[in-house]
């Protein structure tokens, strides 16, 4: 190998800067894992109160009163607190999962290795990163316990609802100011984060490794930083004119003339869509950012374990830029029927209906290199097909909702919600997943337990279609989103649906339970790792351990001689060529 | 030295070429103008859609001269800067150090005649939430855009001074400045879209 | 690193631009006493505003001098989500109309 | 284990179409006039959607089933035509056929939200307020009397803020919290916000549409069956959301002007 030697900083040796204020962006990376981790499992215990309440509307759920006196008298779920609770849920969710765990969790630790570089390029920043997300989720989980407990407002927090303050609703107060703040500094945090993936991926390459010869999971985070740097800083000044409106009295979102608890309100002359175009111009983006990195991660998963590399890197990567520019241009669909202007519905249903050819080309190359492929199943592989598959099924649903005329029927029932648990939420869920089980020995030195993992993996693929496939059925039949309880005439015969749905849930969640216990278990007593064991090529498996050294390459970095995915080469010593490999070959499969 | 460091000084036998031919910091200073200016670009629209919506929106400013002298010195200490920049990228530490002092001081001095004709305004009985003349939304408009602008100033007031020492003091080099600047810059360019929307568009006649 | 004779010569090209801006600025100031009504002065203020910006951002930022590759990452990125944002405003317009019954 | 994963998937797809195929849980009937046009619209997505769902899982289960199997000494094998002939089946198979679905679609679309309601249809005032909608009928002289939101007063029930005592155009107004409207005879739904956004759902109808605070909007329907139906709020407006509700009565149009002149005698 012609590695090149490079001076490097010592480790570091205090506590404090090694597990806590730690620069490696390793550390980082595992770091927000955790911290997605445990933000996982407080939005998943929501979601399991919120269904056992709409399962069994009056059951007691003990010891749920100790969290909330007001809100859970008895253990009994008022209609509020379920509010608040699923906007704690979907915020949790959103923000604190689905972009921390794909993104800047898997990001933070692969990023910097797969392009060969020590670190990234500005290690405070990235720890400022970390910290500045972590401040954010105290101060999202602190609106549990002040004043009177969370917003009520949905995660998209519509104005007025959430401009006027605690004259309308428990929560509404302290809560939503909280709740815009936490956001706001959510998205410092991802700001920061993301100019770090950018200059990483555009500046600290190492030789050889041109921007073609980065893997999917590298191009992804790529492509999801730039949509990043550019959504969130839409939505940090939003969320602060939000904060405004309830501190200072301005009136950036709330009109005139409303009376709310027989008092007329002081604002004036604000505007209610003003707050939603602003936030869905980066809700949609947000959406991508959530989904963008799982698709990464599960082309990268895939290759090995399919032993070929994908049928085009280049196609691949454009469907993903592709989606990219697509989701900065298609926001008014979450608008159809919010009163925006009817003829802005049509406007912004053609660029969301051509979003299915780029997901299409994207889904196709997927099946295309399954076709003559020879597919390894393990745990990896198992999540990354599955995540295929939700993909495949949530993104079908969008064929409704893209449509304006449609969507007069499904705004705002279930069908929505299936279509975005599915397609963004357990899509995600499966990359994260994947992604877990695929980088656990690199990141540990040690093997997840397959046995449990494939258990977790039936549990979870059986699970969530129970679960999300019936939110279709009930969206169509008119069942209303939001809703505590089902009062309405024509909603009583979905109960039993609903009933259905609820021990679906608790049985997917229970299963998580494994996928903990196995995470924990392995990190202590899993199987040693071998140096490379899904015999894959790029660059995380050339380091010289497992976890990588401090400096990741011991002193030396890489030199990269071909594409990223060189698997089954005609002529070469064996299946697969590594990245670092000088070995000449018939580059066969890519036209990269 | 660290990875970093090398793509900073451009060494490229281990690395790749960056992707502009651009130190990360530089770059990283561009992506930064690039969200900020979306950051800015949406509390301008936020405020243009707000203005559209009000056919009765206030035009309270009687008098452009603070106005123009405040873009004048801004615009001006963005050449201040740049000569600062030539003088660290020629040697001249001496003469770098004095021209971003007096981009400093021009920072300031804009700072200080906004923060007095902000306290004019307020005055007169503008605020927040209200204002003598009309929609409310015009305090809270002009208040959070100069705002946000004022506190970029600040920033890049502080960041000059910082940067400025430690060029003098050998901790940082003109490549520091080069980026300082860009960023002094941005802050000008921003002015020069709040001047005409949020001040001359709100003239009385 | 451009040697030193490089720069003087770009004082002057500085001095350039930087008149140039402030006389953009001046006939904004201009135009802000003018008659025109609102949408046609907004149209000429942001026309002029860009000009100015684009001269910042071109040499006073350099960006002119850098690879065009930056310029291109730099225009098409900030242009396409600035230009994206604008969808908002025939909402606006509509507010003018749609004014509650109360009024 | 790729073998039952493949029978997984395809039980999972097959088990999901059933329910579409019987209908299990379905669309309430339309009752009004532009509803064919959205429905016909549903179902057309509904079987190129289904389609799409069954071909795509099938074929995924069919690969992992295939391939999953295969000797050391197997040689990959390349899917026929590569990446290009999927690049071109995504943009003429898949593209053309969601972009004609958004091209019919916006027939559907216009009819509802960008054709005026008709000269004759009859205007009927809806706002919307935690928890509970109230409508408003012009009564004879057919204009409504203007709206003070500070008279807003909930003990007096005086809902919109209706000054019956100096305004001409309000003294005939009727205010009731149950919607009726007569049968085939258009209706112009005036939409008003009293204090945060709210949403009018009548899945039976066809219509739903969001209250904005701040912007009147209106809808216009026709509907085609006598009977009683729900309005419900899916606009997350509070905590009494769930109970947002009212009652939507279509009456035969001797029944709609007794119940007028009952109204009217309540007021």
């Amino acid at each position: 190998m012609h590695d090149v030697p490079v001076h490097h900083h010592a480790p570091p040796t205090s506590f404090l800067r090694k597990h806590v204020f730690s620069l490696d962006h390793k550390v980082i990376g595992k770091q927000y894992y955790g911290l997605a981790l445990i933000a996982v499992f407080v939005g998943m215990i929501l979601s399991w109160l919120m269904r056992i309440h709409l399962g069994w509307t009056n059951l007691a759920i003990p010891g749920l009163q100790l969290l909330s006196k007001s809100g859970a008298p008895g253990g009994i779920i008022t209609p509020e607190y379920y509010l608040q609770l699923m906007t704690m849920h979907a915020t949790i969710m959103v923000f604190f999962v689905l972009t921390t765990a794909p993104f800047a969790a898997f990001g933070n630790y692969f990023l910097p290795i797969q392009v060969g570089a020590e670190d990234m390029p500005f290690p405070h920043f990235n720890m400022m990163s970390f910290w500045v997300t972590f401040i954010g989720f105290v101060v999202l989980m602190s609106s549990f316990f002040v004043g009177d407990g969370p917003t009520l407002g949905g995660w998209t927090q519509y104005a007025p609802l959430s401009a006027v303050g605690a004259v309308s609703g428990p929560g509404q107060g302290t809560g939503v100011v909280l709740w815009a703040t936490a956001i706001a500094i959510f998205c410092i945090g991802q700001l920061l984060g993301s100019l770090n993936f950018i200059t990483t991926t555009l500046d600290m390459r190492t030789r050889g490794m041109s921007m073609w010869r980065l893997p999917f999971s590298a191009w992804a985070w790529f492509i999801t930083s730039i949509m990043g740097l550019t959504a969130f800083a839409v939505l940090m000044p939003a969320c602060i004119l939000l904060i405004l409106d309830h501190v200072a009295g301005t009136s950036f979102f709330v009109p005139g003339n409303l009376v709310i608890n027989g008092q007329i309100q002081p604002h004036s002359g604000g505007s209610t869509l003003l707050w939603q175009h602003l936030f869905w111009f980066f809700g949609h983006p947000e959406v991508y950012i959530a989904i963008v990195p799982g698709m990464g991660i599960v082309s990268h998963v895939l290759t090995p374990n399919l032993r070929r590399p994908l049928l085009s890197h280049r196609v691949m990567v454009y469907s993903m830029g592709a989606l990219a520019v697509l989701s900065y241009m298609v926001y008014g669909h979450h608008m159809f029927v919010s009163g925006m202007n009817p003829v802005s519905s049509l406007v912004f249903s053609f660029p969301t209906l051509v979003i299915t050819i780029p997901s299409t080309i994207v889904v196709l190359i997927w099946m295309g290199s399954l076709y003559g492929a020879k597919l390894r199943i393990n745990s990896p592989s198992l999540f990354a097909l599955g995540f295929i598959s939700m993909f495949i099924t949530g993104g079908i649903s969008g064929f409704f909702l893209a449509q304006p005329s449609i969507d007069i029927m499904l705004h705002a029932t279930y069908f929505v919600v299936g279509h975005f648990h599915l397609v963004m939420g357990v899509a995600a869920m499966f990359g994260i997943f994947a992604g877990t089980y695929f980088w656990f020995p690199k990141m540990f030195g040690r093997m997840m337990n397959e046995t449990l993992g494939k258990i977790h993996f039936w549990l979870s693929f059986v699970g969530a279609y129970c679960i999300f496939m019936p939110f279709h059925y009930l969206g169509i039949a008119g069942n209303v989103r939001r809703y505590p309880a089902f009062t309405d005439d024509y909603l009583q015969p979905l109960i039993p649906l609903h009933r259905f749905i609820t021990v679906a849930a608790v049985l997917t969640g229970i299963a998580q339970f494994i996928f903990l216990y196995n995470l924990v278990h392995s990190r202590f007593w899993g199987k040693p790792a071998p140096e490379n064991p899904w015999e894959a090529t790029s660059l995380e498996w050339s380091t010289p351990s497992s976890p990588p050294p401090f400096d990741n390459f011991g002193g030396k970095l890489p030199t990269v001689y071909h594409d990223p995915h060189q698997y089954g080469v005609e002529g070469a010593s064996a299946d697969y060529v590594m990245q670092t490999s000088p070995e000449q070959i018939k580059s066969g499969h890519d036209e990269a | 030295m660290s990875h970093a460091d090398l793509t900073l000084e451009g060494y490229s036998a281990a690395i790749m070429p960056p992707a502009f031919s651009i130190p990360a910091k530089k770059m990283a200073m561009w992506l930064f103008i690039i969200a900020d200016s979306a950051t800015f670009a949406a509390c301008l629209v936020a405020y243009g859609y707000l203005r559209v919506a009000d056919a009765h929106w206030p035009r309270p400013f009687h008098s452009i001269t603070n106005v123009a002298i405040m873009t004048v010195i801004l615009v001006t200490s963005s050449l201040t800067m740049l000569f600062g920049i030539d003088a660290a990228k020629a040697g001249d530490k001496a003469k770098a150090v004095r021209w971003t002092m007096i981009t400093a001081a021009g920072g300031i001095l804009f700072a200080l005649l906004h923060i007095r004709e902000w306290l004019g305004l307020i005055d007169e009985g503008m605020r927040l939430f209200q204002n003598p003349w009309g929609s409310a939304l015009f305090g809270a408009s002009f208040f959070s855009i100069t705002g946000l602008h004022l506190l970029h100033v600040t920033g890049g007031v502080i960041a000059l001074i910082v940067v400025g020492i430690r060029y003098k003091g050998g901790r940082y080099n003109s490549d520091d400045l080069e980026i300082t600047g860009l960023y002094w810059h941005f802050v000008d360019l921003v002015w020069m879209f709040v001047v005409p929307l949020v001040y001359l568009l709100n003239l009385s006649h | 690193m451009a040697t030193a004779e490089a720069h003087r010569s770009s004082t002057g090209k500085y001095i350039v631009v930087y008149v140039c801006i402030l006389a953009i600025a001046a006939l904004q100031f201009v135009i802000a006493y003018s008659n025109l009504d609102g949408s046609q002065m907004l149209a000429r203020m942001l026309v002029l505003a860009t000009i100015e910006a684009a001269l910042a951002v071109l040499f006073f930022m350099h960006l002119w001098m850098e690879n065009r590759g930056l310029l291109w990452f730099v225009v098409i990125l900030t242009g396409f989500v600035i230009f994206a944002m604008q969808y908002s405003w025939t909402d606006s317009f509509r507010l003018l109309n749609g004014v509650p019954w109360a009024k | 284990m790729a073998k039952l994963f493949a029978v997984t998937i395809l039980l999972i797809a097959i088990g999901s179409a059933i329910p579409i195929l019987r209908h299990t849980w379905d669309a309430p009937p339309d009752i009004s006039t532009h509803g064919t046009l959205i429905d016909e619209q549903m179902s057309d997505t509904m079987v190129e959607a289904g389609i799409s769902f069954l071909v795509s899982q099938i074929l995924l289960a069919f690969f992992i089933w295939k391939f999953s199997s295969s000797r050391p000494s197997d040689k990959i094998k390349t899917f026929p035509g590569g990446a290009k002939t999927i690049v071109w089946a995504a943009f003429l198979l898949v593209g053309t056929e969601v972009l004609a679905l958004g091209v019919f679609g916006v027939k559907a679309w216009a009819n509802v939200y960008l054709t005026p309601p008709s000269a004759n249809a009859l205007p009927i005032q809806v706002q919307a307020e935690q928890f509970a909608f109230y409508f408003r009928y012009p009564g004879p002289d057919g204009t409504f009397g203007p709206v003070h939101p500070e008279m807003i007063n909930g003990a007096t029930e005086n809902f919109f803020g209706i000054d019956q005592t100096n305004d001409a155009d309000s003294k005939d107004d009727i205010v009731t919290a149950e919607m009726a409207i007569p049968v085939n005879r258009e209706i112009h739904l005036l939409m008003h916000a009293k204090d945060v956004g709210h949403s009018f759902f009548v899945p039976e109808l066809r219509v739903q549409q969001d209250f904005v605070p701040g912007l009147d909007l209106s809808v216009h329907f026709t509907a085609t069956r006598i009977g009683r139906y729900e309005i419900v709020c899916t606009q997350l407006c509070g905590l009494g959301h769930y109970n947002m509700k009212a009652y939507l009565s279509v009456l035969s149009a001797q029944n709609y002007d007794d119940w007028l002149k009952k109204q009217a005698a309540l007021q």
